[in-house]
């Protein structure tokens, strides 16, 4: 790299929410580096644009790196992992589940008991179709024994959910709060009785993080989001203000969405490694995975120290 | 020579007339191609019209054909009308003798395609496609067309034009055959001047947008071209299209 | 006089020919005479139940809307209102959006357009004219058309990158194959009479293309360029999830995931009327192109 | 002898018109006598080189990416090897994924095209033959072209629900379009002179449609068929997302969903085989249903 | 009628002739529309065909024009050729002034058609299109067409078969002063005998796919039907065609 030029870094994310408050929270400025932002919806997109070297970064939640180790040619080793985890955040308030699963009042049903031969709206990949899994193997059922209602994203399955054509959906609440907010339909279960961590994580390509200048710009990227966590919570008209104008929401929905969001980055540690290897674990038992893997390889612990200088 | 007033039959409309024309005019691009054209043709009457190319033979047809509509003018005519136009029109896709009987199906059809095309001298391309006739051939299939039908006004646009002479002169005999069946009457448009006199009643020559000479035909069919009459309405007729005998000899 | 939209008048309604008294032993005569006063007013008529007609049956399906939505029929949630929609608009002129991101698609549509509709036209020509060309190039093209582009922006990510070439490659990708088909099937079907002629005087390749071939088979090829100028807009939809940030697809997208029904309806309003404009050009077009024609109206 | 093929032959090569010696004051004279023998082998060597040709150029699209990747010029992530492509179909096949996807993927492809192709057919004849069915139905139907149903799934479950009619439904609603503009494009396209003389001799409008319009039409129509026939592949893609567990789309969205990039392009190779079936098909019920055409070599 | 021998003339190859035709044959679906013609037309040589409808006049042609291939036989042609032929074949995107000089572009080519056009009598349709003229015009228009060019052989079809009797004598004219500028081999397809034995040097009979007679045509140029030997001619000419002095007067 020619002396003086600045180091470039890529963000992929998945939506403009999170660029939008970054930017506004104002911890960007002054920034030592170039960084640039690129949306691209759907964690294969993210995945692409890693691969081809579009991104340096990409935005994901964080089974899709269980799921990419799991379906590699080649093991994944500590030198070969093409993508590592970087950091990883979300709501820590128990009253805000990133993932959930739903039922509707009219389908009566009052426990797991009475999940049996339910019309069951989930999306594939992810966590929601993590929740949607261990939900129903906390209610002790097999595929066979609901009506699985498979479609491709979120949105399209809290829609069969929200026109009332499921009686039960898995996913994030945020697409079917309206619903139950009012008073058509509760909550049964919340991805952390499934012990489902639930994070959305950053994930960097192998030589990004190996490349001096970027792992440098890197850290100091994830050291300015943090602050931004921090100033999110007591920013929260603000935050709604960007959800309204520039996502589009409702402001009902901006709302929800705002105090949802206010996340927090959580340590990549043994404790939440164990908690990712017994998902892996869950995915191969139940066919998802091909093979059995080890996840701590996916996760780099470099950044820790910028995203939870505490730990 | 005489011109029959026209006004005069028209004002009486309860006279037997096949066909009224009244001050019918046509213009295209600003030129009148017909201008105030009267004409009355009797049930049964067979007309030929001559004229100059370019003169409104075939614009008048189409008026009376009803795929035209005047300018200024009225027009009646029989409803049931058949043509011969001036290009064959052959559906493509379909059979020379579903041609024929066009908007007909069935055995019966197949039977009627089949005799009026032995007539026409085509029975062998019944089941030809129209791509693959010659010139003649398919003009004789349109006139098969036009004459399986029992029109009451029957308008031929230079049927005959792409026909040697004696399958010209079969197709003459056909016409007259069936004009004398049914007693249509027949508007034939025609360059040549001796097919006008042997078959027509009465000749019209269109030239500037109007009927320049119209001449009743006082021979008795069938005519022989040998009759000095026969000779005297040619020259007449020629000289009116502007062919004096000595240009028609070059 | 041979205006080929009067077919309806002239050979399926008879009703015009006034059938007159019989006058002559069984002869029944008719009147064609068309009464000029009326049919003056009635060509006036003509024109504007057209353009009422063309008018009012969108307004129509609106009306119904608006009815069942208004009494209640329908939820908000299956189908928002028309006056939701209309606040749905405000909200995205008020903030921008919209103003921003017609020039923006319609930059990307029209740049694919032209590069797309060039390589389909010249792949269709070279096909029409060509055995060769057909035998190298149709197998490929027949393959490409029905590549579910949809499924594959990750590949198209990989492939093309993340800028503003790659969302035009998609557009591009999708134009080729109407512009070929249509482009192919005009060529193939000119007469054949008419190209003899052609070989007959003279005329070589280039000049039988140029004078003959393209002329007669050019109301084929702008059938092709209305095609691929729908295409062209669809096609947006997918572009625009490679890391855009407006766009009338990028609205649609992002109304999908913050579930914004209203909004996701009015950007398919705007992709109607984007048909409809598109539609007026491309008549505008071939009245231009083919003044040979008997005349479409345009009302 | 007026094969329309032949074009490129008669009219623009002119070298099989070998000069022979100028044999009088300048008049230069050619030798049109086709030499028989050579003729015969050449006229195989059309037919051989047109399979060969044919087959031969996606064999070469293959041939240069399995060397791309075989000489490690392509990441596998970019572009999996034709290998790893024949790997995915085995696993594909050994877990009967695909023999179950194709029949039910054709089964929702060719219902979704007879009710859409039916529906664009009889609007398009409708707005082909009466001016007012172009007045009311042609706005609409512009606008319907436009909509971008990949972006509507939401909407279309909201309405349509999530059984296998609202599959069809998202098939239904993609093939009228190509089947109307092609029906109507067709009507319109008659020449006048044919419909006047069904007029003239006393063909009504059924007769005459029936007679006239459609048989003359039809080459175009079947176009529209074509277009249909592919749209109702591709929109497997978008219906597929809707609450289904097998079908090639659904296989496509799934190896998207797993980042399964070989499988991807498996599909799409799926997708391929079947246009190219489609185009096979077509030319079949082209040649059958247009005898009067000069003939397009099926080679 | 003393047959010239063609094989005799074709044996020798440097002898002066623009058309060489020898056994040739074509076929379609098995009939053999021409069956082992052998011709030879010498360069400048003016020759007309008769023949009755559907005998493979056309066929003819289109193998000189070189738009058939022969089944069987050999056939040399002139390089440069121009054809009129049965149907105007305009192209209808094109003005009637492009038409004419199909092919060729700028001030230069228009100027040219200009002249073509006057000759035919349609200056005025210099700007139309081609679907806006009568069925005479648009003959006329191929008519200019073909003789725009400077053709070694010119291939005529029927060309005048929809003109009225003056156009078609100023035609003529036309026709024959372009012959005697560049002298290129002529084969003109009628149904008119007058008109075959007023232009052609050779008169041949095509019938049941053989040359049936092959008529030189010994009268001094401008000929005049008043002649007696036209008059035999003519006479010898209907009876090959199988309309005898009686048939032709009906
Ligand atoms: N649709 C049209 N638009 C413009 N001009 C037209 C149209 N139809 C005919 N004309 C013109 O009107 C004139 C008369 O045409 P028409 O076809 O009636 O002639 P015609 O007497 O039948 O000639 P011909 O003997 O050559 O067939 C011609 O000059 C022609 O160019
Ligand atoms: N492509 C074809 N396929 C089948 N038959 C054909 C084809 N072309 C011509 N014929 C047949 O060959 C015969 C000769 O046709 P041709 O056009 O040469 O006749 P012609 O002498 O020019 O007749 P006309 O005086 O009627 O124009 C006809 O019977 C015709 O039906
Ligand atoms: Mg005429
Ligand atoms: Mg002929």
């Amino acid at each position: 790299r020619a002396a003086g030029s600045r180091t470039k870094l890529i963000v992929g994310t998945q939506d403009i929410a999170i660029q939008e408050t970054v930017i506004a929270s104002g911890v960007l400025d002054g920034l030592p580096f170039d960084l640039q932002w690129a949306v691209l919806p759907g964690p294969a997109a993210q995945l692409s644009g890693l691969y081809s070297k579009a991104l340096d970064v990409g935005l994901m939640g964080d089974t899709s790196l269980i799921i990419e180790q799991g379906r590699a040619k080649l093991d994944w080793t500590e030198e070969n992992a093409p993508l590592q985890i970087v950091a990883g955040w979300r709501n820590s308030d128990r009253a805000y589940p990133p993932v959930v699963t739903v039922v509707r009042n009219d389908a009566k049903i009052n426990g797991l008991e009475d999940l049996r031969g339910r019309k069951w709206a989930y999306n594939f990949g992810g966590f929601n179709y993590l929740q949607y899994v261990l939900s129903r193997l906390k209610a002790g059922l097999k595929a066979t024994d609901i009506q699985p209602v498979q479609l491709t994203d979120q949105f399209a399955a809290a829609a069969a959910f929200n026109a009332g054509r499921t009686d039960v959906y898995s996913g994030g609440l945020g697409a079917v709060h309206a619903t139950v907010e009012k008073g058509d339909a509760r909550i049964l279960l919340i991805s952390d009785e499934l012990d489902i961590p639930s994070l959305t994580v950053f994930s960097a390509r192998g030589d990004v993080i190996r490349d001096e200048a970027k792992a440098v710009a890197l850290t100091e990227f994830l050291g300015r989001v943090r602050q931004h966590w921090e100033w999110f919570p007591s920013n929260l008209a603000t935050v709604e203000k960007i959800y309204i104008e520039k996502l589009k929401q409702t402001p009902g929905d901006a709302k929800f969405f705002a105090a949802n969001a206010a996340s927090r980055f959580f340590p990549l540690n043994a404790e939440l490694i164990r908690r990712e290897q017994r998902i892996a674990d869950v995915l191969f038992e139940s066919g998802d995975l091909p093979k059995k893997i080890k996840v701590d390889i996916e996760f780099s612990q470099k950044f820790n120290n910028a995203t939870s200088p505490a730990a | 020579m005489p011109l029959p007033d026209q006004r005069a039959s028209f004002a009486r409309p309860a006279a037997p007339a096949a066909v009224l024309l009244k001050d019918v005019s046509r213009s295209f691009a600003d030129r009148a191609v017909l201008d105030q054209i009267n004409l009355t043709i009797r049930p049964g009457e067979f007309v030929a019209v001559l004229g100059p190319s370019g003169t409104g033979k075939t614009t008048l047809l189409r008026l009376l054909a009803g795929l035209d509509q005047v300018d200024a003018g009225s027009i009646i005519v029989p409803a049931v009308r058949s043509v011969v136009f001036q290009e064959p029109r052959l559906v493509p896709a379909k059979r020379v003798w579903e041609n024929v009987v066009l908007g007909r199906r069935g055995a019966a059809a197949r039977a009627r395609a089949g005799t009026a095309l032995t007539e026409v001298g085509l029975a062998g391309h019944a089941d030809a496609w129209p791509s693959t006739l010659s010139g003649g051939e398919a003009q004789r299939v349109a006139l098969a067309r036009a004459l399986v039908r029992e029109p009451g006004l029957l308008l031929l646009d230079e049927p005959f034009a792409a026909l040697d002479a004696l399958t010209r002169i079969k197709m003459h005999d056909l016409v007259l055959q069936l004009w004398q069946r049914h007693h249509p009457a027949v508007v034939l448009v025609t360059h040549d001047v001796d097919e006008a006199i042997l078959l027509a009643d009465r000749i019209l020559v269109l030239s500037n947008g109007a009927i320049g000479v119209e001449l009743p035909v006082g021979l008795s069919k069938p005519r022989d071209r040998a009759d000095p009459l026969f000779a005297a309405l040619r020259a007449q007729l020629l000289a009116e299209l502007g062919v004096g005998a000595s240009t028609a000899a070059h | 006089m041979t205006d080929i939209v009067s077919l309806a008048q002239y050979a399926l309604s008879p009703k015009q020919e006034a059938p007159a008294a019989p006058q002559t032993k069984g002869l029944v005569l008719v009147d064609l005479t068309p009464r000029a006063r009326t049919s003056h007013l009635s060509a006036a008529w003509q024109v504007w139940r057209g353009r009422l007609l063309r008018v009012g049956s969108p307004l129509a399906i609106l009306l119904v809307w608006q009815i069942a939505s208004g009494f209640g029929f329908v939820a908000p949630e299956v189908l928002p209102s028309p006056l939701d929609i209309i606040a749905a608009f405000r909200e995205l002129i008020a903030m921008g959006d919209l103003q921003s991101a017609l020039p923006v698609s319609l930059y990307r549509s029209l740049s694919g357009l032209a590069i797309g509709g060039t390589i389909g036209l010249t792949i269709g020509l070279f096909a029409g004219l060509w055995r060769v060309g057909e035998e190298i190039f149709d197998a490929p093209l027949q393959m490409l058309r029905t590549i579910p582009f949809i499924a594959l922006v990750p590949l198209f990510i990989t492939w093309f990158g993340i800028d503003e070439s790659a969302k035009i490659v998609v557009i591009v990708a999708a134009t080729i194959f109407p512009m070929y088909l249509n482009t192919y099937a005009g060529v193939r079907g000119v007469d054949p009479k008419l190209t003899e002629a052609a070989k007959v005087f003279g005329l070589d390749a280039r000049q039988t293309t140029l004078h003959v071939i393209l002329p007669t088979a050019l109301p084929s090829i702008l059938l092709g360029l209305r095609y691929a100028a729908g295409v062209a807009l669809l096609a947006l939809v997918v572009a625009e999830q490679i890391n855009a940030r407006s766009g009338i697809g990028y609205i649609l997208n992002n109304a999908n995931m913050n579930q914004r029904s209203d909004i996701i309806v009015a950007g398919i309003i705007v992709y109607a009327v984007l048909g409809i404009a598109t539609d007026l050009v491309m008549r505008v077009i071939e009245r231009i192109a083919l003044p040979w024609r008997p005349k479409l109206a345009l009302a």
